[in-house]
């Protein structure tokens, strides 16, 4: 089977490795939470998820189609309120990994979700922030999980929804920040990670089968490349079997209520 | 229901058998001014009422008032927004952190002026297409925001519920809603002088949840995911709970469960199966189904309206039934 | 029966006679809490108590002797955490009475429990205010119940533990306050009120064999008594022994553990 | 117990396994700085070790630390404050709602040199002796207290869980309290003017509580009055939890119980009776006939002194099962 998976596998895979039982992470819906729940039925079966929600330490048997679902309360160690959620439990620290995406991405792992266009003049309206403001800063560290295109990898953003690393820099040092920040992308065709410095996102592996310059191409900005880039290595027969399993379950019951 | 006519009365008969009314009447008018004491303190509001969920909403929900319909995925009362709907309500300020299919549709209706939200999609599959054509195009008319995100929206929840006047949190670091929003401020703390974000406590006119149940006395239990839905119900002037059913005896399942008690609530109305195609733990699942075919529902406003002409202006609460189940476990 | 009773049950019971079925009451610790639960067993049977431990809509069959016995949280319809309880419930403006008692109390039924002497140097250390302070100035309106001697109604606080009408008339308003402070002060000897322009406490009914002189020498200021002063009911037979059983009850269970 | 060193290590045999090491060796190294993640954040603590009481305390008190044992009259972790004054523990600042007979010890047994409260007696009962006693007369050496109500320490708590570096409150009002403490200050609504009192969030070294319950993994139930000890878990740097017994499964009663996971807590030590004469919910009831007679014992220094050495300096923490009971209902 491996040698055969799509871009998307690859990407949830990518993003299911830099997890470890040790991480207590903040879960997205859609591809953060395949990646979770991946990691949690290979490598890192200790990990612990928890979902905006107020589900603390679930182990969900489906992926959710909301942050909501059934399923996640059911299979949690305990449930709090959403308040008590953002109070406690996020701007508490206590979060070491959140997962975050968006409709666009600029060179410092900034990310938009909210307008394209003028914000009270919206060409489009996107969804919003949600819990990504403050997911950002009070997390330890923050990974970010988007497919690649120029109208998502863009030179500069309409709209800064979540900061990443800001205009690069110390510049999260400087607003009082502690938590690291963006620490990686994984988007379909490679592995990206901010300069220890200037904190500009580069290219640290491509993904098997990808050339250099599709990824360059699928960047609205000068994308560098680390000096070091390494492949990344192809998702392995039991990670690919894990995922497929958790979305059909998923699509069958989805299609099922 | 015990309603606060009947305890007045109650109370008059117990005091006059025992032969103390003339004294205990100086006694309370004097500190009163004449008026039952609980009336007029603040906070303190009606006895949960029993009523229909047209009543209640007829009862509560005001043209002008600012509502916050709530329910974090879970629980969300679409049977009363529904009713709401129907009767025809306008200029609403509608209050949620995730607007959802209920508030497309309280937009798409046309009850909305205003929406106060920290995340408007449809959770899994995409865009409110109502919410987007109302900012976007201004249709079916114009829709004010005030957006925040998910932990300003939850501590103003909070900080309604606490009665005070704003809520502070470590957020908004780098982001640029500040700059849109001017309900976003800052307060300084008078230890450390650090600078932490601030907006206004949330106290809407009317909040409405949907809960598992409610005894005969008015008190309701959460259980589950419970959102902000305690803490909307504190923070409101008036609140209206639908629930799947009521029971002689709450039994919460623990001493610390989540329970609105009855003189925290106004009107209670029994609506099976009222926050399909969302959810209630323990009684039927959610309809992911549901939530995937809105999309295509919701994107032509031609569909939209003929959906809402079948499905809502053409209902009635009782529809709501056929998604109900029994309670898993109970006897 | 009747025509038999302790100055302390007449205060107890007299107590009890201002509470209704329509209150939310924060009990307090002994008197109060006796009077309360009076009132539930007799004439205010859906009373709502409160006890600050978190315990709400209690029912308890024996008196507790902290404000967290088991037996408090057993009859309780729910329980809250501490944070909660003063925040939600006491700030946020649900309790409709709040029952106080001190060491010392003056003339505009300010309450002291705090220290008598200097503060950082302090004659006799007293337990302090607990909840007092919120209590006083966020249930509608606050009862007091004191045994009354020249000690305790004195002429100046040498502390102010909670505020009572503060220096009188519209003190309270002028704070912000909405809520009506002390309406009553219930005595082993009398009940007093607030006058309604100056706040300042009248003798509104005396207790059955109790001479007006008594009273006075009670009080360590020159205590005014209402044109009208009544004599207080004496406790009718019903009442008397309800308190006496709940008292031998809570005896029993106190001595038992 | 699962330990951080046994996750790590599990965690490098699973990787290994699947021949991905090297490549997430760089991946994570980047981002990490050598140390592993969570070790780094702020905030996140070890992992809960269950441990003897006496290794906890040794492990985690230290002289001149800040210190709450908490638990509002419920679940008050008395084993656990007997083991740190045998421990000879010194220059504690004591920081306790309600001092309470633990803190009456403590003091007396000169183990405090500050005292941060709301609420200073014996409740029921009259004074707390050995706590007067240090305040006025200085014995066995001067003691500085830190006072507030109740609202404000409850808050303080709830604002250190919070990350935040202070608590609001409609507080104080007309009250002397703020004119004698300096820590009680005040912050303007940037929104509405009004003027609301500041505290500063409680942050301890170490939180000390008592539980009914943990899980093999250190999860850990509370139930029933459970006070302000969540949240002073969640607030502090270190904490321990003695607890009535270990089981297979928490099985909380709601999904919504008051649970601490385990990556919140630093040690568990099991004490059955550990709270005594504090009670535990369902195990076994509050020993009010033991604080009526700590009057008695506390009024006289002497009296005190032969009571500590024969009731805590010569015991040990298994002497509190005596007063343990097996759970109600438990199989």
């Amino acid at each position: 089977m491996t040698g055969t998976f799509t871009p998307t596998e690859m990407m949830t895979i990518a993003a299911a490795r830099t997890l470890t039982n040790d991480d207590i992470c903040f879960v997205g819906i859609g591809a953060p939470s395949a990646a979770c729940n991946v990691a949690r039925l290979t490598h890192a079966p200790k990990i612990t998820l928890i979902y905006e929600s107020g589900t603390i330490a679930t182990k969900p048997d489906v992926l959710p189609l909301s942050i909501g679902d059934g399923e996640l309360c059911e299979t949690a160690l305990f449930t709090v309120s959403v308040p008590e959620m953002f109070r406690y439990w996020l701007q508490g620290g206590r979060i070491t990994t959140g997962f975050l995406g968006g409709a666009q991405i600029d060179r410092f792992a900034n990310l938009n979700t909210t307008v394209v266009g003028d914000y009270a003049h919206p060409k489009v309206r996107l969804p919003g922030g949600g819990g990504a403001p403050e997911i950002a800063s009070n997390c330890g560290r923050i990974l970010i999980t988007m497919a690649m295109g120029t109208r998502a990898f863009v030179e500069k953003l309409p709209f800064i929804t979540s900061m990443g690393h800001g205009e690069g820099g110390d510049h999260r040092a400087r607003l009082g920040l502690k938590t690291k920040g963006p620490t990686a992308v994984i988007t379909d065709l490679c592995v990206m990670q901010p300069d220890p410095v200037t904190k500009e996102l580069a290219v640290v592996s491509i993904h098997p089968g990808v050339a250099r310059e599709t990824v360059a191409a699928a960047c609205g900005w000068a994308l560098k490349f680390a000096e070091t880039v390494t492949e990344t290595p192809a998702p392995t027969p039991e990670e690919l079997s894990v995922l497929r399993d958790i979305q059909a379950r998923t699509r069958n019951a989805h299609k099922a209520a | 229901m015990c309603d606060i006519r009947t305890k007045l009365k109650y109370r008059t008969i117990v005091l006059t058998r025992m032969g103390l009314l003339p004294y205990l009447k100086t006694l309370t008018a004097h500190s009163v001014n004449g008026r039952p004491l609980s009336l007029s303190i603040q906070g303190t509001r009606a006895m949960a009422e029993l009523m229909s969920l047209a009543d209640a909403i007829a009862a509560n929900v005001r043209d002008g008032d600012s509502v916050a319909f709530e329910g974090f995925t879970h629980l969300i009362p679409f049977a009363a927004a529904h009713e709401t709907i129907r009767q025809g309500r306008r200029d609403l300020t509608l209050i949620r952190m995730t607007p959802d299919i209920i508030y497309d549709q309280m937009i798409g209706a046309g009850c909305a002026k205003k929406l106060k939200f920290s995340w408007g999609g449809n959770p899994g599959v995409g865009s409110l297409h109502r919410m987007r054509d109302a900012v976007e195009n201004g249709w079916p008319h114009a829709l004010g925001i005030e957006e925040h995100s998910h932990a300003a929206m939850a501590n103003a929840f909070e900080a309604g519920a606490a009665n005070l006047p704003f809520a502070m949190l470590r957020g908004y670091i780098g982001a640029d809603l500040p700059k849109v929003n001017p309900m976003i401020r800052s307060v300084t703390c008078p230890f450390t002088g650090e600078v932490l974000a601030a907006v206004p406590a949330i106290r809407p006119d009317v909040s409405v949840i949907h809960a598992q149940r409610a005894d005969r006395e008015g008190n309701v239990l959460l259980e589950g995911i419970v959102g902000v839905q305690k803490e909307a119900v504190l923070a409101a002037k008036r609140s209206i709970v639908t629930v799947e059913e009521v029971v002689d005896a709450l039994d919460p399942p623990s001493r610390n469960s989540v329970v609105l008690p009855h003189w925290t609530v106004s009107a209670i109305a029994v609506v099976p199966g009222g926050a399909y195609p969302s959810y209630a733990l323990g009684y039927y699942p959610r309809s992911n189904a549901t939530y995937i075919a809105w999309d295509a529902i919701a994107r032509d406003r031609d569909t939209f309206l003929a959906w809402m002409q079948d499905n809502v202006l053409s209902g009635q609460p009782g529809d709501f039934a056929r998604h109900a189940r029994p309670r898993a476990g109970a006897n």
